[in-house]
């Protein structure tokens, strides 16, 4: 468990950015790497190769486990980011495609995709390409806590909609969506349905029928495994409906080429496995310390809570601040490791997309911080945040025109 | 592996902000109003920018014939905002105004181009420094 | 140093399918996993977003330094594939679709691509996607000792090439490319060269200035890094005309989205750093003992040396068998590990693409095997493995009728 | 991590070819010719399959009536391919020729889609076994 921040590195409360590797996992990481381990090519085919691909399949199996999937459903990708874009891209090109010298195409359509302007950027920007490419793409507006209207996905799905991409848990503000009635109404319109699961999974009971997704992502980076490895699962009767995105050796059903990274793979598995065993217990931990936080910070001025109150991830809590400026307030808090919005998207200095959608004004959606916690998050450090935020909220106010 | 100093001096070499513009931004001994209204009419106040916009500052300088004798601002906005706050109010304390200067600033204060080189700011952080010079003439303008 | 067979694990001979990892790799990967560790987003603002960004730029620097280039020009993806993948389609398609609104398109042109039939799948297979994209695509023949005539490149170069990809050193046959030729002929045409460096990075001097190069791509784990992480060299000029494979969040100068996975990368960096510090030992190490091996095979029948007897990689040697069936061989070598071509194609079983480029007939080109020397090879391991190849060819050929 | 098992009798448990086509294949006892030409006489030998196709098999048996009293092969092939002709020379070793069946062959062999099974070998080989019963056909028809 990281000490608090006197020993010197910040108390780190940012585990939707990424998550530390578990001990466990990184273990059994190490055991595939080194000329010790099962370092081989998964694809040779003399022993070495064949433990290596056992390893690979044995991960599959766990991966799947997690989904509620079968293990040849899921593709391993570099990580939810190419797992998004495979899904996306991959549907609607290969749609495209087809339609080119079909009826679609005949009748002068191009297909048309539906998602939300919450979603992550790994699924806007695919979007937006597809825009570039001719395709047609409905942008819902979230409500104000950030939830999906599934009647909204109803209403904006067309005779030529060819997928539907609605994330289950918002990497921001943590508010989940009503997936499986979403999905149950795309299934009426026989319209596949994407489900972003990369900050639900290892959070929140995952289970690919009750979704009724034929596309999920997961990225194992947010459970305690490492980067850049991810899934794709793929119900069967899409796997011929997806273009990929790397073409070369026939890896992965031949919709993802790649030498297998089996000491990622095994990570991956592990971290799965590990991440359903504690998932109860530690959901109901880390929804008591958000409320132990949010119950610190609510109690101080001008702190709005942002997303639906209760329909959320157990471990974030997104929080704006009235009367501060964002930046300031981030670097006035050294002993706390937060975002301001996603990491993924930090790079830009733009208020947050996410929670401008939800109808924030610019100065609230630039002062926000998302407070995310997991397993090294002990209620100390939750006090130590809530009274290190106090602190620099009253010393920034003050100092405020 | 880890590592990042003591919290009461947390500047991480890595920080883009900098050692400099950290230290100002964590003292702000400038921060704050003029002191009692008695002394009000010798101090001129000038304001600029918006919150909306991401920058606001008020600055208070108060003047003996052409020298600031001193200098109090309020501000919203980055770390580098009110740090350049904190350097220019002690900068300008115990300045002479430049008469020949057009906006009458202090010699030797330079302009937004010369303190983001002296405090390491990065160019795509000017318009802040501009809203501060702003906030500077409307308060000499005001005398 | 891996023991000999009789401690149970074969001897393994398969360095070109993948390396293991250095052992001084793996550790300071694992320094990036566990809490303990630098495990953060590197895209995270917070101090412990910094230090993992500062170790991904490192990294960078290490990588360049092999390859002599600027970290700058240097995007992370998750292997070779995936580079050769970029480089290919996204100079390709960036290439049709500016052609589509300018004078290529007017005149009714679209993109041609020169390559060679023994070329890596990672390069053919996409090129393959480009011909149903629309595009021209030139397929040159090796000679019968592997290589590539410059002139023959030269000779089909079109008005309209957009790309030309040769490989520095093929995976199954180890021969090497004169790539600076060629490269020079292509400047002089004004076409941009790419070269696939995923075998030749870290066992021949390379040098981006040198090769000529627009595009190269490199692969951790063909020199004792990780796999899962490579790297794509981008000539600044090439920067604009690359159509990005992954999109969402900008990162790698949005040319490559998704997080970076911080121990992969530093895990790169340091196996470049150490791979270039022993290159010129090793290499001369690995000739030697590759001699030994083929001074040992040549002196049975029926032997034949596959590709030019001197122009190849120091630790390649793939080699023909009369009169044996290629699967019966391998499967009658338990006590070592090779392959019968690339194990990144051998989950097809149709005889080797490459050797049947080279002119080799269909019984020769099934029944080699490629020895790939490395690290932990010893003289004792390649005299074991001549052994064993001479008893099994005995056995075999005695059953044949 | 690594294991392995003895060189001696190495098979891997994660090998597709399976224990029994291993061991099959590492015995090959019955791979070779008929013995003196002497009694060439009683051995009827058949062929199928060219090298460049992947399969060569050449199986002979010596017959007594309708016994077979012996029998031999040589095959160039893949893994299944051999273990499959040491495994059918095993067998067809003091079985009776069928008579009732057209193409002759030995009661309880059966056809190679049986073989496949018995010896747990991918349907994707059965072509190579195809070929093996094409030579066992060519033997007994130049009785
Ligand atoms: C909701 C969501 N989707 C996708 C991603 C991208 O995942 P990866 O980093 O594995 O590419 C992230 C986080 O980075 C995320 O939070
Ligand atoms: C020449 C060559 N190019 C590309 C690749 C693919 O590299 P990666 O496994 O990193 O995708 C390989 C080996 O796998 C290779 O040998």
């Amino acid at each position: 468990m990281r000490a608090r921040a006197v020993s010197g590195a910040p108390i780190y409360l940012d585990y939707a950015a990424t998550t530390p590797v578990d001990a466990r996992v990184a273990a059994a990481m190490q055991e595939c790497l080194t000329e010790q381990g099962v370092y081989a090519n998964p694809s040779s085919q003399h022993a070495l190769g064949r433990r290596a691909h056992a390893c690979v399949e044995q991960a599959r199996e766990q991966v799947a486990a997690l989904l509620h999937c079968r293990a040849a459903e899921l593709i391993f990708t570099s990580g939810a980011t190419e797992s998004n874009n495979l899904a996306i891209l991959g549907t609607a090109r290969a749609a495209g495609e087809s339609a080119g010298s079909g009826r679609a195409a005949r009748a002068g359509r191009v297909p048309h995709v539906v998602t939300a302007r919450s979603e992550h950027k790994s699924v806007l920007d695919p979007c937006r390409r597809l825009e570039q490419e001719g395709c047609a793409v409905t942008y819902l507006n979230p409500d104000a806590d950030g939830l999906i209207d599934p009647q909204a996905v109803r209403a904006a799905l067309r005779d030529d909609t060819v997928l539907v991409s609605i994330m289950h848990a918002n990497n921001e503000i943590g508010v989940v969506q009503d997936i499986g009635a979403i999905g149950a109404l795309c299934r009426e319109r026989g319209v596949p349905l994407h489900v972003d699961a990369a900050q639900s999974a290892g959070k929140l009971e995952l289970d690919v029928a009750r979704l009724q997704a034929e596309l999920v992502c997961v990225t194992a980076h947010k459970l305690y495994g490492p980067k850049g490895i991810g899934a794709l699962y793929v119900a069967p009767e899409r796997r011929a409906c997806l273009q990929p995105l790397l073409y070369g050796g026939g890896h992965e059903r031949g919709l993802r080429a790649g030498t297998l990274p089996v000491h990622q793979i095994v990570g991956f598995g592990l971290a799965c496995t590990l991440a359903a065993a504690e998932l109860a217990l530690e959901a109901e931990r880390l929804a008591r310390l958000r409320a132990r936080l949010w119950q610190q910070l609510s109690g101080l001025d001008g702190v709005l809570l942002n997303g639906h109150p209760t329909r959320r991830l157990p471990g974030v809590l997104n929080v704006s601040f009235a009367g501060v400026e964002g930046e300031s307030l981030l670097a006035g808090l050294p002993e706390i490791a937060v975002s301001t919005g996603s990491a993924c998207n930090s790079d830009s200095d733009e208020p947050s997309y996410v929670l401008r959608a939800l109808g924030r004004d610019t100065q609230l959606a630039q002062s926000s911080l998302r407070f995310s916690l997991g397993r090294g998050t002990r209620e100390q450090h939750v006090d130590i945040a809530a009274a290190a935020v106090a602190r620099e909220l009253r010393r920034l106010r003050a100092v405020a025109p | 592996m880890t590592s990042g100093g003591d919290p009461h001096d947390p500047h991480d070499p890595d920080d883009p902000l900098g050692r400099e513009v950290w230290a100002l931004f964590r003292a702000l001994d400038h921060a704050g109003d003029p002191p009692a209204p008695a002394a009000a009419s010798t101090w001129l106040t000038g304001e600029a920018g918006r919150e909306q916009d991401g920058t606001r500052v008020r600055f208070a300088l108060q003047l003996d014939g052409r020298r600031v004798i001193a200098a109090r601002f309020r501000a919203y906005g980055c770390p580098h905002t009110l740090a350049a706050c904190e350097w220019l109010a002690r900068q300008l304390t115990g300045c002479e105004l430049d008469a020949r200067s057009p906006a009458g600033l202090a010699r030797g204060i330079g302009d937004p181009l010369e303190w983001s080189h002296r405090l390491a700011i990065p160019a795509a952080k000017l318009g802040c420094l501009l809203v501060i010079e702003d906030a500077l003439r409307a308060a000499l303008a005001s005398g």
